[in-house]
């Protein structure tokens, strides 16, 4: 392991880290000019100008409120809570390529942390593990609305990952690999030309009933709206993080749109071609290969982007579930169809025979 | 590239040792504890400490039928857990504990 | 092989079909179901005796699957089908299709319909079984299962007590014949390894020492005088006929009772090589005949008269067996099937006309109100009786040529038994059909002729009783013996010696026999019509009249005899051995445990952590133990 | 089913039936895809927001804010402490004492007679505009400004100082 | 490199070793699961020293991702807290630790007493991987697999009808 490559690595999880926060800073300004816009508003433009110093102003108000620790026998866990649940949301972005590979200097250097050959393994792992900040910081609050939103919130995450998994399997089956990059690299371009007639290459047109059950487990996963019962103000006062205050709240909200911003990452990788786009290998030629990775970086952070926009979109359009809907639409719908698309797909994989 | 073997530098009998104190604690824990739920725990951490040397001897000897026990162990543990408590659940339900020292109706 | 698997397993699917679903079947399907299985087995059992007949077919003799093997020891479970079973299959199956079909009609108004059929079926697969298996074992299971079906059909009215104990008696009686059919076997299977006929047959002569043969020959035949009824174990027949009269036609008359001539036939290699034996069976054959024909005189039960007609029959029969003329027993077997099945089922239309009514002493004059019962009534009493050119007359007359040439005692009581056969069968049909009638007026008012599935039946066996002797005219007139020249593959090496009589004297014989029998006929005809004799009255009898009416008091003698001492022992044995040795053991033992129980019991504290902490301690013992002593 | 039909008074009544859907209106994405349409066309829809520091909103004409004590063209109070707006105020939120003027001060006040205090309670005021109907002097009427906010109660208790019309704006009035 | 490797080891399991005894000597049950995921992440790094990275996060993905969420969403269900435990008298506490106790040192001393092939130069580093391991689980071990299948599946019905609240004057689920 040479220095550069230690040093290339570290600036690349570096950069990752810190678009990684810019983009959840800002996310927590475009929900509030979206939501603005969606109702016909403006939203909130004093702070700097078109009011893009807002998040600052955001942030300097949420660390300077009273850090309020109510009186639980478990302070270590409340404050364990938004840090475990934050520190997983962060995790996943190291398996995430963000881009195709530049060559500096003679180097070829991979746009992404780790290209690890089980990486969607390793989101799911990482996935299942984030319920634990919220079920932690839930219980450790001391008080029934929060446990009872952490208890909503681990049992509607724990439900919605197996339909998730399922419906990632059939990609996979399609994809025959388990790393993202690879996944990435098989949705080539944007048509497909290899087979017996052309089709586009991206998974969203060759599995949609996947990306359809994806879309609404990343929505579950996530805790938004319509699936925003762990902290429904209405019936649970704040759900999960009614006890907290300060910048462990903020915490907490800034990790959910850590986990939008991821989760789109992740629907754009897997269904949207990541940094593919329509021409790249016309662009390759023309402009060179460290062009048309950057304009792929452009692609990949632009399909996020809307990923993130598409969130605050149905924010504003889909009411919220009830309980028992939810439950009934992860276990009796989505799982079902999930396992009825793995089996179409594997038919169709053995009747093309490849 | 072919990296030296693990069991170069920490031999296999440490696993052995690791693993065997792991399913001590387990036996302890279900000998020590009344509260049902934590039994369970217990006897999942027996199960890991179970796998572990699995793994380590799938290393050792290179095959990976250890590797695959290891996964129907890790089946069996999440049927058992799932079946386990929800007969849990279903007693606490009825008689509103889990402690072992009181379910002992099952004696005549 | 499949087609003859097919007439097996034929009636026992119908037996299935009709014991799980027949309830839920209209009545007449279920009937006509059962009887449309028989008659395809028949159809089948048709394709294979003209094969024999033209000369086609040859014998067919297979193991289906091994059925019992160790060591040396192998009994496969297989059939074996040659000109003596087929021509079983044919009576079997042919005779059991038109009861089937009578039946539809008998026991219509029966609630237990479907049941009744069931058990038919599954009599007749049993029955095939016997006459098909290829060893001594399949035989003995089909001679088992035609004992159940037996008793279940005797006891199908059984909320009749004595008709169950007339079951009971019947069951009892066919296991001590079975039990002589077991041992048997045993001392067959030690002494030649294997229970297959044709191994058995291949058996030269001297190769097996005498008393063995002697004892397997006579324990065999033991089994064949329970099944069909001859002394000492001919009681249970007469009180098989509580059972409903189909089935005495099927069972007593035509088919089961013939088992054990059957067996003899087949085993007659074993016989032949055992003249002891033979002589014993000629003797016993014409002691019951006799026996028999003598109560059959003063019986008034129209079922009853039948019934010891039968036994008289079936002794003749095995007196054909005993002097070595089997051609002959098979002669008589297939003529007395048609005409006996004719007989009860006629008698069986009067019941039924008669609403029940048993007794010869209330009938009379039936002749106008049941003409076609009346017609084949006599057709078949003038086959049995021996008169030209009936068939009784061809096979009766063969048996007693037979027993001539073989000891002039046997010739004569086989002559008596005809001259009363003829006497009795005639003094019931005149007192049945002729003069006045002396029922009920309830009953005058309902008498009636048989509907036709009743009838025609009738009229088919009569026509057989009345060309059945075709089969084997006399050899001596000049004519063709056909069923001695079909079974000859099979009993030629029965060693059964043509008997060397003189035409003269068999035409003396034979003339003799039809003279005698028509002097009966004439003497009961006289008495019976001319006079109006009647029988006597219950209580009234005197004398011999009285003793022979009353059986000889031989079921009496049995009770004083045999089954109050039994009664008695097993009484002893239920106080002394039962209860206090086998009860105070068992007893004891549940009351050791009950207190070892209640002891252990305090170990069971119901705490799950002891329990755990003895597993772990335990755990720890046996890895010390494997560590200190063992490495 | 009934077909209940009610009369609409608004017009955009939509008959109600509870009817089992069908397995298009079941899947709920067509509805879902519909609703996302919509909220999308409001999206890109002109906002409706007034930034108002810089932007205002132009009050009716007939707007009544915050009232003015009149000056007449020579810059001396018109208000003569008669009284009947207070008596016509159903709020009963004005107050007022009278002096008598000294002499050297025509310039001040108009009459002989003055309010030496005027009060307005504007937490009480309605803005209904009777004391401007009642005034005999034309000295009461109501603007078009709004009465700004205040920390304090007692602040809303508006006296002569910030009730009077300002000298300055004597001119302006004259020149309207 | 090789000393790091040790150390690396010796951290895992001293972390394992931790959180094992914490979880069984925790007085609230829920940090007692808490401990129990703390063990868990330290045998999924025992996992991937030992180069099953698959195995590795099927582990995590299934005991803390699934079974121990299960555990801790059981206990906030029913409310266990320290205060409602009732704890074994002393005496069956140390006889608990020593039966314990004794069951370790006869493993240690059984294992001592084993005798080992000597250890590979090299490892094969492709048994840990998702091609080799799919390859055996369904070719050698395909009946196995479908019996684990099975199971689960019996698992799930099960578990459902256990906790389903029967009302026997309803009929709804």
């Amino acid at each position: 392991m040479d220095t550069i490559f230690i040093l290339e690595k570290s600036l690349i999880i570096l950069t990752v880290f810190a678009i990684t926060m810019l983009i959840a800073l800002y996310s927590t300004f475009g929900e509030r000019v979206f939501a603005a816009y969606f109702q016909d508003r403006l939203g909130p433009n004093r702070a700097g100008p078109l009011g893009l110093l807002q998040p600052l102003a955001d942030g300097v108000k949420m660390f300077t409120k009273e850090d309020f620790i109510p009186d639980t026998p478990n302070k270590f866990l409340f404050i364990f809570g938004p840090f475990l649940f934050m520190t997983t949301a962060l995790i996943t972005s190291s398996v995430i390529p963000w881009g195709d590979k530049l060559e500096i200097m003679g180097r070829t250097v991979y746009l992404q942390a780790a290209d690890i050959n089980v990486a969607v393994l390793f989101v799911l792992g990482i996935v299942s593990i984030g319920v634990y900040g919220i079920m932690v910081g839930g219980w450790a609050s001391n008080n029934k609305y929060s446990l009872l939103g952490a208890v909503r919130a681990s049992s509607q995450m724990i439900s919605y990952e197996i339909a998730m998994g399922l419906s990632i399997i059939s990609v996979l089956m399609v994809s025959e690999t388990l790393s993202l990059r690879g996944i990435v690299e098989k949705q080539h371009g944007f048509i497909d030309w290899s087979g017996k007639f052309p089709w586009f290459s991206w998974y969203v047109f060759k599995q949609p009933l996947a990306f359809l059950i994806f879309l609404v487990c990343a929505f579950a996963e996530t805790n938004r709206t319509p699936f925003d019962l762990p902290e429904c103000e209405s019936e649970l006062v704040g759900g999960y993080h009614t006890e907290y205050s300060s910048m462990k709240l903020g915490f907490y909200l800034f990790a959910e749109y850590i986990n939008m911003f991821i989760s789109s990452a992740i629907i754009s990788l897997l269904f949207f071609g990541g940094f593919n786009y329509p021409g790249m290998d016309w662009v390759k030629q023309q402009l060179g290969t460290n062009a048309a990775t950057l304009i792929g970086v452009g692609a990949m952070f632009a399909k996020t982007l809307f990923g993130i926009f598409f969130y605050m979109w149905v924010r504003w359009t889909v009411p919220r579930f009830r309980y028992d809907q939810l439950m009934n639409l992860g276990w009796k719908v989505l799982i079902p169809l999930a396992i009825l698309n793995i089996v179409i797909t594997g038919a169709v994989i053995i009747l093309s025979g490849n | 590239m072919a990296l030296l073997s693990i069991f170069q530098t920490v031999p296999v009998h440490y696993y052995l040792v690791v693993s065997a104190m792991l399913f001590c604690i387990g036996v302890l824990g279900v000998l020590y504890r009344r509260n049902a739920i934590i039994i369970f725990m217990s006897i999942e951490l027996m199960l890991n400490a179970v796998n572990l040397l699995l793994v380590a001897f799938s290393a050792y000897h290179n095959d990976s039928g250890g590797q695959v026990f290891v996964f129907f162990v890790m089946a069996v543990a999440a049927a058992e857990v799932a079946v386990g408590l929800a007969i849990l659940v279903a007693i606490f339900r009825n008689v509103h504990a889990v402690d072992i020292d009181e379910l002992k109706n099952l004696k005549w | 092989m499949t087609v003859l698997l097919l007439i097996v397993l034929l009636p026992l699917a119908g037996f299935l079909l009709n014991a799980f679903w027949g309830k839920r079947l209209p009545k007449v399907v279920s009937g006509w179901l059962a009887s449309a299985v028989v008659f395809v087995s028949f159809v089948l059992s048709a394709y294979y005796f003209a094969g024999f007949v033209s000369g086609t077919q040859t014998k067919i003799d297979a193991d289906i699957y091994r059925w019992i093997q160790f060591g040396d020891l192998f009994i496969g479970f297989g059939f074996l089908l040659d000109q003596l079973s087929a021509i079983w299959l044919m009576v079997v199956t042919g005779i059991g299709f038109l009861i089937h079909v009578y039946s539809i009609s008998y026991m219509h108004d029966d609630e237990r319909f479907a049941q009744f059929f069931s058990y038919l079926n599954l009599f007749i697969f049993f029955m095939l079984l016997l006459v098909l298996g290829n060893n001594l074992l399949v035989t003995f299971i089909g001679w088992e299962g035609v004992g159940l079906c037996s008793y279940l059909l005797i006891g199908f009215w059984f909320k009749n007590q004595d008709y169950n104990n007339a079951a009971k008696k019947a069951f009892v009686m066919n296991r001590i014949g079975d039990l002589g059919f077991l041992f048997g076997m045993f001392i067959l299977l030690t002494h030649t390894g294997t229970l297959h006929f044709s191994n058995l047959a291949s058996i030269q002569p001297g190769v097996l020492p005498k008393w063995i043969l002697v004892a397997v020959t006579a324990l065999l035949f033991i089994g064949a005088t329970g099944k069909s009824a001859q002394i000492p174990l001919y009681t249970w027949l007469p009180d098989a006929m509580a059972g409903p009269t189909p089935v005495s036609a099927l069972i007593h008359a035509a088919t089961m009772v013939t088992a054990g001539i059957y067996l003899v036939a087949r085993t007659g290699f074993l016989y032949a090589q055992a003249p002891e034996t033979l002589t014993a069976v000629a003797s016993i054959g014409a002691a019951t005949a006799i026996l028999a024909a003598t109560i059959g005189v003063f019986q008034n039960d129209i079922k009853k008269v039948l019934a010891y007609s039968t036994v008289s029959q079936l002794g003749l029969m095995f007196v054909a067996l005993g002097v070595g003329a089997y051609v002959s027993a098979v002669f008589h077997v297939v003529t007395h099937a048609f005409f006996k099945a004719c007989l009860f089922l006629g008698s069986g239309s009067v019941i039924h006309a008669l609403h029940g009514e048993q007794d010869i002493r209330r009938m009379g004059g039936l002749k106008k109100y049941m003409p076609v019962t009346y017609w084949t009534f006599l057709i078949s009493s003038l086959a049995i009786s021996g008169i030209f050119p009936f068939s009784g007359f061809f096979s009766k007359d063969e048996i007693l040529a037979a027993a001539f040439a073989h000891h002039k005692i046997l010739w004569v009581i086989a002559m008596l038994t005809s001259l009363l056969t003829a006497f009795y069968m005639f003094r019931l049909l005149f007192l049945t059909f002729t003069g006045e009638f002396r029922g009920t007026e309830e009953q005058r008012h309902h008498l009636h002729e048989s509907p036709p599935l009743i009838t025609i039946p009738l009229i088919i066996l009569s026509a057989l009783a009345t060309v059945g002797g075709v089969l084997g005219l006399p050899e001596f007139l000049g004519f063709h013996h056909w069923l001695k020249n079909f079974l000859s593959p099979v009993v030629a090496k029965s060693g059964a010696h043509a008997h060397a009589l003189s035409h003269s004297t068999e035409l003396a014989l034979m003339g003799g026999a039809l003279a005698g029998a028509i002097v009966s006929i004439a003497y009961s005809y006289i008495l019976f019509v001319r006079g109006g004799a009647l029988p006597v009255p219950e209580g009234e009898e005197k004398g011999i009249t009285r003793l022979v009416y009353h059986k000889y008091y031989v079921d009496e003698i049995y009770e004083k005899i045999i089954v109050q001492p039994v009664m008695f022992l097993s009484d002893i044995a239920y106080r002394l051995l039962d209860r206090r040795v086998i009860d105070g053991l068992v007893n004891t033992s549940g009351r050791l445990s009950m207190i070892a129980g209640g002891q252990i019991r305090k170990l069971q504290t119901g705490y799950i952590g002891y329990y755990m902490m003895f597993m772990v301690l335990s755990l720890v013992a046996v890895f010390v133990y494997a560590l200190l002593i063992r490495l | 089913m009934t077909d209940f039909k009610a009369i609409s008074l608004s017009g955009r009544k939509k008959d109600v039936s509870d009817k089992s859907m069908t397995f298009m209106e079941k899947l709920y994405l067509p509805a879902i895809a519909k609703g996302m349409g919509i909220t999308l066309r409001h999206f890109f829809k002109p906002k409706a927001t007034i930034q108002y520091p810089e932007q205002k909103r132009e009050f009716s004409p007939v707007f009544r804010g915050r009232h003015i004590l009149m000056r007449d063209e020579n810059g001396a109070e018109r208000c003569t402490a008669c009284g009947l707006c207070a008596l016509s105020c159903p709020a009963e939120a004005i107050t007022m004492t009278s002096a008598e003027r000294k002499p050297g001060e025509e310039h001040l006040y108009r009459e002989e007679k003055y309010a030496a205090t005027y009060e307005i309670n504007m937490l009480r005021c309605i803005f209904c505009g009777l004391c401007e109907e009642a005034c005999p002097k034309e000295a009461i009427f109501l603007t078009q400004d709004m009465a700004p906010a205040d920390y304090r109660r007692e602040g809303f208790i508006y006296g002569k100082e910030k009730l009077l019309m300002k000298p300055e704006e004597v001119k302006k009035q004259a020149d309207a | 490199m090789h000393n790091f490797t040790l150390l690396l080891f010796l951290i895992l399991s001293s972390l394992a070793i931790f959180c094992g005894l914490m979880t069984v000597f925790s007085r609230n049950p829920i940090h007692s699961a808490l401990f129990l995921i703390g063990c868990f992440f330290a045998i999924a790094g025992h996992y991937l020293l030992l180069s099953a990275q698959f195995l590795a996060i099927v582990h995590i993905i299934v005991y803390a991702g699934a079974i121990m969420v299960l555990f801790l969403f059981t206990l906030m269900l029913m409310n266990l807290n320290e205060e409602t435990e009732q704890h074994k008298p002393a005496l069956a506490k140390i006889g608990a630790v020593i039966s314990a106790g004794m069951l370790m040192l006869v493993l240690v001393a059984v294992f001592k007493r084993a005798v080992l092939a000597p250890p590979p130069p090299y490892q094969d580093f492709s048994i840990g991987t998702i091609e080799t391991l799919g390859k055996v689980l369904l070719n050698e071990f395909l009946l196995p697999f479908e019996f684990a299948s099975v199971l689960l599946l019996t698992a799930m019905i099960g578990a459902v009808l256990l906790a389903k609240k029967q009302n026997p004057n309803t009929n709804q689920a």
